[in-house]
């Protein structure tokens, strides 16, 4: 049940809802800059964290992330 | 002579009272003066911007289609107006939060690490007036006291906050070389 | 690996416009999804508000036609009486629906129309900058209630989607929320559900969802949607007011 | 029904035309003095396979029609003054979105409630639009119950070939008022010319959008001057007018609808006393029938009276037309009143008198 | 307040302006691009002791001024584009039972939900009356904002003084643009004009009737002569205008509002350029200063340029006024587009040397 | 002998034009006497409807302002909001409240506006010739439903009184008839009740009197007030939905 | 607890509401045709049966009734 | 010749139809007509009234402020048109129902017991239709034959009642005297 996100920089805001519901603390923000001018989320997890479980991508407004599972 | 001037940025950067602190200065320095904020569906998505022009004559159109100045607070704001600055106009960029710069040859780039002075003087949200203090050095339409005498009238209900904002105009200001 | 989530085509291509946080983008994206899921795309015509949606015709890839401000029961009726098997819906906000369209909506309901509005409460004029909305919460400060809203003058926030249950020829009326992922999935089955009750040609259905406004509630997308889990929602208890079965509406 | 003389009310006619011009939608609110009208698409729609729907108000009358339009429909609605006041934003978010349909105005006297009966005080509204923005709607003006039937059915081959909203501009006396009529045949619904920009779901073809909403200023302009350029196209290819007595006429009275039917009464009395008088009658209000009016006083007459049912509108679009060349007299009777042609008549010969003596 | 310079929004100042003449109540419903008017009236009516009521739609604010106008208030409301379309209803009702109140429309561009760029497509709607009826409204377009606080001032007095509803025609400039200004003084409410038809309770003498409904046409008539009557007092005692360096000039732009300030920008430029041209500015659109208008070209000049922001609305004013005498060019501008005074100048030149070389 | 009935003062002393058996013509009497008895003639301000009773302004003896067709609630707001002391009531047709003024009257509801509508529930719009109210019952045959009100084309009887009653700032609310003397009675009663609702600051009243139209009915005037027993009271059952006491409305 | 009524003819416009509602039944049409054209109704009663009641008063929608006891 | 009559009575009586048989037989003849109900609030109370305008031209206006002829069914609507009729015109008046006459010596004064004589032939509702036939005898705008075929085409989803109406155009057409 391993999974993946890919988080679609060019349409994330920087809201911070999937970082706040992620059940597993994967996704963090940072200062980076899009080029609209938001701070980006990353994805940070080893392998095997992330279990796909969706709501990070529920939840995402912009309909930035795509989740894959194994 | 009539100069617009465009302060643009996101929506919590206070452009607007960037604006709002210049052109209630020129009012008190008996100058003609128009301040354009903009409005409705436009700031949606979080930017604001508002044109200030400044003049010895009345003003015939508030608005600025081409200005001679930017005062500019983010990325997707300096990508809008880059290329509607007058040729031989200014443009001033928060060179801390801009990673890019224009480019065009023909006009005039300041580059003033706003946020960085402001936090210098006490709290980066004063990085407005560091940019409005850096803009009154090279584009002189008021004095420096007069627009610290207006920051003290805009923020008489938060007394607080008025001596950092009066040092960061100053801090703004002395960050330009030069005269 | 397999994609186990990915953008539907029922919206187009284009990133929206929304503020960070915003309720409305999520809400697009779950109707999208829908409608793809039952196979309606082609079938579906959306009425779009004058309201922060008012571009949502620019994301749904399906036919889309604007009202004027809060006659999205009015058009869709327009719509529906001359094309009986399309999936038709409105997308409205609180002030929409809920003040300047109080009597369009109430007769296209009384009128059993098979139509469904969905119904964005946001408690606020979200476009025009934060003013009252029919159902601001006592208390809540919006620009036009600068000393926070008043019943004795501004009136209770109106329950509307309960007002709307209670009439007869409404056949499904639910409220809902989207202030985390699971009230987000809940609300995708309450969608499903009210399209079923249309196109089973069962009578009026309405989805109330309350949504997030982090720009006008002067707050950080997570801290609005906890204010809509913890303020709203006792205002406005979730849940499916009605659900009527096949042929049942008639008298 | 068949193509005999009937014996019909204009209302009924107007109802009875409209389903043979190929309308099957009518959405309306009931106020005097149309109700007939509404009455009539009752019964008669379900025969044909229609839908009458009552509305709870003009407000959504106007906006049904709007929906129905958009999903492709021959569809019509009808009022009466203060009702058509509630349509206007209505009406111009049609324009905006350039969407066909016909609406009837059988106007009444006065601002406010006023009273229901005949007048002709909602010209403004009708040819300068009451709702906001730059838009106009083809206005056409029956004097009789015959040509209400004929008119109507053309309206929705106008509006669709405009996509344009068409208003039928009447009163109590054309719509109460019962005369022998000929009816048209039913146009067949395949017949009618097919439309590439309804929204029917997007079956085998891209999503599409109808709507006003036009954020760039630029894009805006633009979609103005193309608004613009069709009316313009409208304004060559439409007017509408008659001529009655005009060879040798002094003095031309200028009317329309009612008015101009009891004018046309008077300019027969005052010729027979022989009082050289003719009669031009706009029948489309926009487009006004400038050229055709100009031409009059290029050939020569140098007096205009306008009888008009209201204080005094349709006389500005007659300035304009004519400018401040020949003399220009204004006959208004604003409120209900319909002088009959008798005391018209004595009007015309008392004013072509006068003209003769100055 | 004090009476020194402020800098102010035209939404601002113009409530300010309303309270210190005596407006005391405000209803209305929110829209772009007026919204901080009624903020504005939200925060300050309750500290003068008035009050503020978002209605739930144009429709019902209307209504509201029209029953608080009946109490005898000095009452306010304000709208744009789409919403004064609601309105149309209730203020030809206001017309027809001579209610005074103040109606603030910042037009936008385009029909139906267009845009919210400044715009001046609703000149007819505000003078001609996009309602039913034979009414007409005060309108006054201020060009600065404090113009638009002297305007609103006055507003409420004209209003008293005729029975009439004035309307404040802006658009987003007026109202989103600050501007220094001086306020005139509060009024005691004790000093505004006493009212002897208003509905307060029938104490001490008999009871009293506001309507519209004359079913009687004669009476109806009658009514609407004496409304005529009214409005042709107020066309002789209320035009205002500016003009502008028209002296010498050999062409003069006909402008009002918004682009009135951008043409006077334009003006100054060409008579730089040695280009003799002027401006004319209607202050009041309803009743327009035709007599002004006309005085201009009796006194020789012969080529007017109309420059508005729509497709070309006022000039039917300017044509009514001038007739077919002197060269009449129209520079329209429709959905939310404004030049800028360099363009605009350009044209003038342009226009003036075209007419040289013809 | 002693007068033991005679005509109220706060009636002028003028025929109704109202057509013969028409319950309007009661009703007026029902609300003059009230008002006199209330001792409220010199501070009572109505709004009269379009509608049949468009001319009540011409029998009440009270000072009376016109409302456009369905929008009382809004002008009635306007007055009691610039005078807060006077007595305000609107009279209204079904049509007139319940159709075009949905949103007006809801929304005066909502807000407990201190004034009075009095809604005159006659099946019909009778001013216009008898075409389908909202309140015509299934069946029906009106001039707008030939062939009978069918819920499935035209919606169903509205009970809007019920609706108003579960509105927040609503006081007062009850359904009466007039269809025998007792009724008669029993409505003036009521109507006290809603006046004092209102002068007591406690909110919005509003009495929904079922009332006899023999005119658009095609009924004599017996056999009319024979209907509303039998057939009207079925679909608005009598009674007071809501009466709340002093203060109370609060929340 | 005698009583008497005074019905006012010019008033009345024959709905025979009073006819149809009063107990006693003391009121009776007529084919007499007043001013305005309606059939007018009458009270035909002995001393003492009207017992002044007031019920074709209240019914009566013109208040063409006026209503008396001793 | 162009004539205007005005029909008038109560609502029940049926005065819009005879204004409407008239019509229908005008048309079928071949002449100009118009038909013209009152309308609206004017039949509150339960008056109706209807102006009929035959003519072998077109015809301007539909209203008559004063009518030709008149046929009266009931009290108010005499009191309400006595002194319309143009001087030398006609007034029918249905003297089973109207129980005062008109004062003016400038009209002829025609009276037609119009409920006896419909009894007579079955059904008094037929009235209206012996005020029409009585007005054919002296106002022949078109043929009795004409309008008993239209009684035929009105009546055409009761036929039990057109033989009555038709024998009571004929009661009416013979109860005035002479040719
Ligand atoms: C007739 C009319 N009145 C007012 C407006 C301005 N307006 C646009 S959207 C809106 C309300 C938005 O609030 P809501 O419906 O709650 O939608 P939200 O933006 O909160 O999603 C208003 C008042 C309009 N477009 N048309
Ligand atoms: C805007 C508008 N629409 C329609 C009308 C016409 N009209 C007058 S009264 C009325 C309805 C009457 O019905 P109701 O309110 O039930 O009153 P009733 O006559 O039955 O007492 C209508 C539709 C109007 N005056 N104004
Ligand atoms: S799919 Fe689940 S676990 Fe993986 S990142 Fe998203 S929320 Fe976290
Ligand atoms: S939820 Fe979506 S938009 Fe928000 S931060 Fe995460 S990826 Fe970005
Ligand atoms: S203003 Fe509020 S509702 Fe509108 S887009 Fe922004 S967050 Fe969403
Ligand atoms: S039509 Fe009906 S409601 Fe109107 S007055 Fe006659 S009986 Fe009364
Ligand atoms: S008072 Fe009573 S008893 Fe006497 S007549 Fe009237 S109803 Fe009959
Ligand atoms: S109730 Fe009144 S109006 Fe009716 S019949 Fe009796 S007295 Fe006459
Ligand atoms: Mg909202
Ligand atoms: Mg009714």
């Amino acid at each position: 049940m391993a999974g993946k996100i890919v988080i679609n920089e060019g349409l994330c805001k920087g809201c911070i809802l999937c970082v706040e519901f992620c059940p597993r603390g994967l996704i963090k923000p940072t200062k980076e800059l899009n080029a609209k001018g938001y701070y980006v989320v990353v994805f940070e997890s080893d392998d095997g964290e992330c279990t796909a479980c969706t709501l990070c991508a529920v939840i995402c407004p912009e309909v930035a992330i795509e989740v894959y599972r194994e | 002579m009539l100069i617009k001037t465009v302060f643009a940025g996101f929506g919590g950067q206070g452009v607007l009272l960037m604006g709002y602190v210049l052109a209630y200065s020129a009012m008190l320095e008996g100058k003609h003066v128009t301040y354009l904020p903009s409005y409705g569906a436009e700031m949606r998505g979080g930017t604001a911007n508002c044109v200030v022009s400044v003049s010895n004559e009345e003003i015939a159109s508030p608005v600025a289609s081409s200005p001679d100045v930017a005062v500019i607070m983010n990325n997707p704001s300096l990508e809008r107006f880059q290329n509607q600055i007058q040729s031989g106009g200014m443009i001033y960029v928060n060179s801390d939060l801009i990673n890019f710069r224009p480019l065009r040859g023909d006009v005039i780039l300041y580059e003033v690490p706003a946020n960085t002075l402001a936090l210098e003087v006490g709290n980066d949200r004063a990085a407005n007036m560091v940019m409005l203090g850096a803009f009154l050095k090279r584009t002189p339409l008021v004095k420096l006291e007069t627009a610290q005498e207006v920051v003290g009238k805009v923020f008489v209900d938060k007394p607080g906050v008025i001596e950092l904002n009066r040092e960061a105009l100053l801090a703004g200001y002395q960050s330009i070389g030069g005269e | 690996m397999k994609k186990v989530f990915s953008r539907t085509k029922a919206l187009k291509p284009v990133p929206f416009h929304y503020c960070p946080g915003c309720g409305h983008s999520i809400l697009h994206r779950l109707v999208a999804e829908v409608i793809e899921e039952m196979d309606l795309i082609d079938r579906a015509i959306g009425v779009p508000p004058a309201g922060c949606a008012v571009l949502a015709y620019n994301y749904f890839d399906v036919d889309m036609g604007e009202a004027p401000h809060g006659r999205g029961a009015a058009v869709a009726t327009g719509i529906k009486r001359v094309l009986p098997d399309r999936l038709v819906f409105t997308y409205q906000g609180d002030g929409d629906i809920a003040a300047i369209g109080t009597a369009e909506t109430i007769h296209a309901a009384n009128r059993g129309e098979k139509i469904t509005a969905i119904f964005v409460n946001n408690a606020v004029y979200g476009m025009t900058g934060g003013q009252m909305a029919p159902t601001s919460i006592l208390g809540q400060v919006t620009t036009t209630t600068p000393r926070g809203r008043d019943s004795s003058r501004e009136g209770f926030p109106i329950n509307f989607t309960e007002v709307l249950a209670r009439i007869k020829g409404t056949a499904y009326a639910a409220r809902t929320s989207l202030h985390d992922p699971a009230h987000v999935l809940k609300t995708k089955r309450i969608l499903r559900k009210a399209f079923e009750a249309q196109m089973g040609g069962l009578g009026f259905s309405v989805v109330e969802v309350l949504s997030p406004c982090p720009t006008n509630w002067k707050m950080s997308p997570p801290r609005a949607f906890e204010w809509v889990k913890e303020e709203m929602v006792k205002h406005y208890p979730l849940g499916v007011f009605k659900e009527i079965e096949g042929g049942s509406l008639a008298d | 029904m068949s193509e005999e003389l009937e014996l019909m009310r204009g209302t009924y006619a107007i109802g009875e035309a409209a389903i043979r011009a190929g309308c099957r939608y009518y959405f309306g609110y009931p106020i005097t003095p149309q109700n007939e009208l509404p009455e009539y698409m009752s019964r008669r729609l379900p025969e044909v396979g229609g839908t009458f729907l009552q509305s709870e108000s003009e407000l959504a009358a106007i906006n049904m029609v709007l929906g129905a339009s958009m999903a492709g429909a021959r569809v019509m609605t009808s009022s009466s003054s203060p009702g058509i006041s509630l349509m206007q934003e209505g009406l111009s978010f049609m324009a905006g979105q350039e969407l066909s349909a016909v609406v009837v105005n059988m106007m009444r006297g006065g601002p406010g409630l006023g009273n229901i009966a005949p007048s002709q005080s909602d010209y403004f509204q009708a040819t300068r639009g009451g709702g906001h923005g730059d838009y106009r709607q083809i206005v056409l003006a029956p004097s009789s119950v015959q040509e209400a039937v004929d008119l109507t059915y053309r309206a929705f081959d106008l509006a669709d070939k405009y996509r344009m909203v068409v208003l039928i501009l009447g009163d109590g006396m054309v719509a109460q008022m019962m005369e022998p009529v000929r009816f048209p045949p039913m146009r067949p619904l395949e017949d009618l010319p097919s439309k590439n920009w309804t929204l029917t779901g997007a079956k085998g073809r891209p999503s599409r959008i109808l709507r006003s909403l036009i954020l760039d200023v630029n894009d805006m302009e633009e979609h103005n001057w193309k608004l613009v350029r069709k009316y313009q196209q409208v304004e060559r290819e439409c007017p509408l007018w008659e001529e009655f007595m005009l060879e040798d006429a002094e003095m031309v009275v200028v009317a329309f609808g009612t008015a101009a039917r009891i004018a046309k009464g008077a300019v027969k009395r005052a010729r027979k006393e022989g009082v050289k008088v003719g009669l031009f009658r706009p029948i489309t209000l926009w487009p006004f029938p400038f050229q055709a009016l100009r031409g009059l006083y290029q050939r020569g007459v140098d007096t205009f009276v306008v009888f008009e049912l209201n204080a005094g509108q349709m006389i500005e679009d007659v300035k304009i037309a004519l400018g401040n060349g020949p003399q220009l007299l204004s006959y208004a009777r604003p409120g209900g009143v319909v002088p009959n042609p008798q005391e018209l008549a004595r009007v015309f010969s008392r004013l072509v008198l006068s003209r003769r003596t100055s």
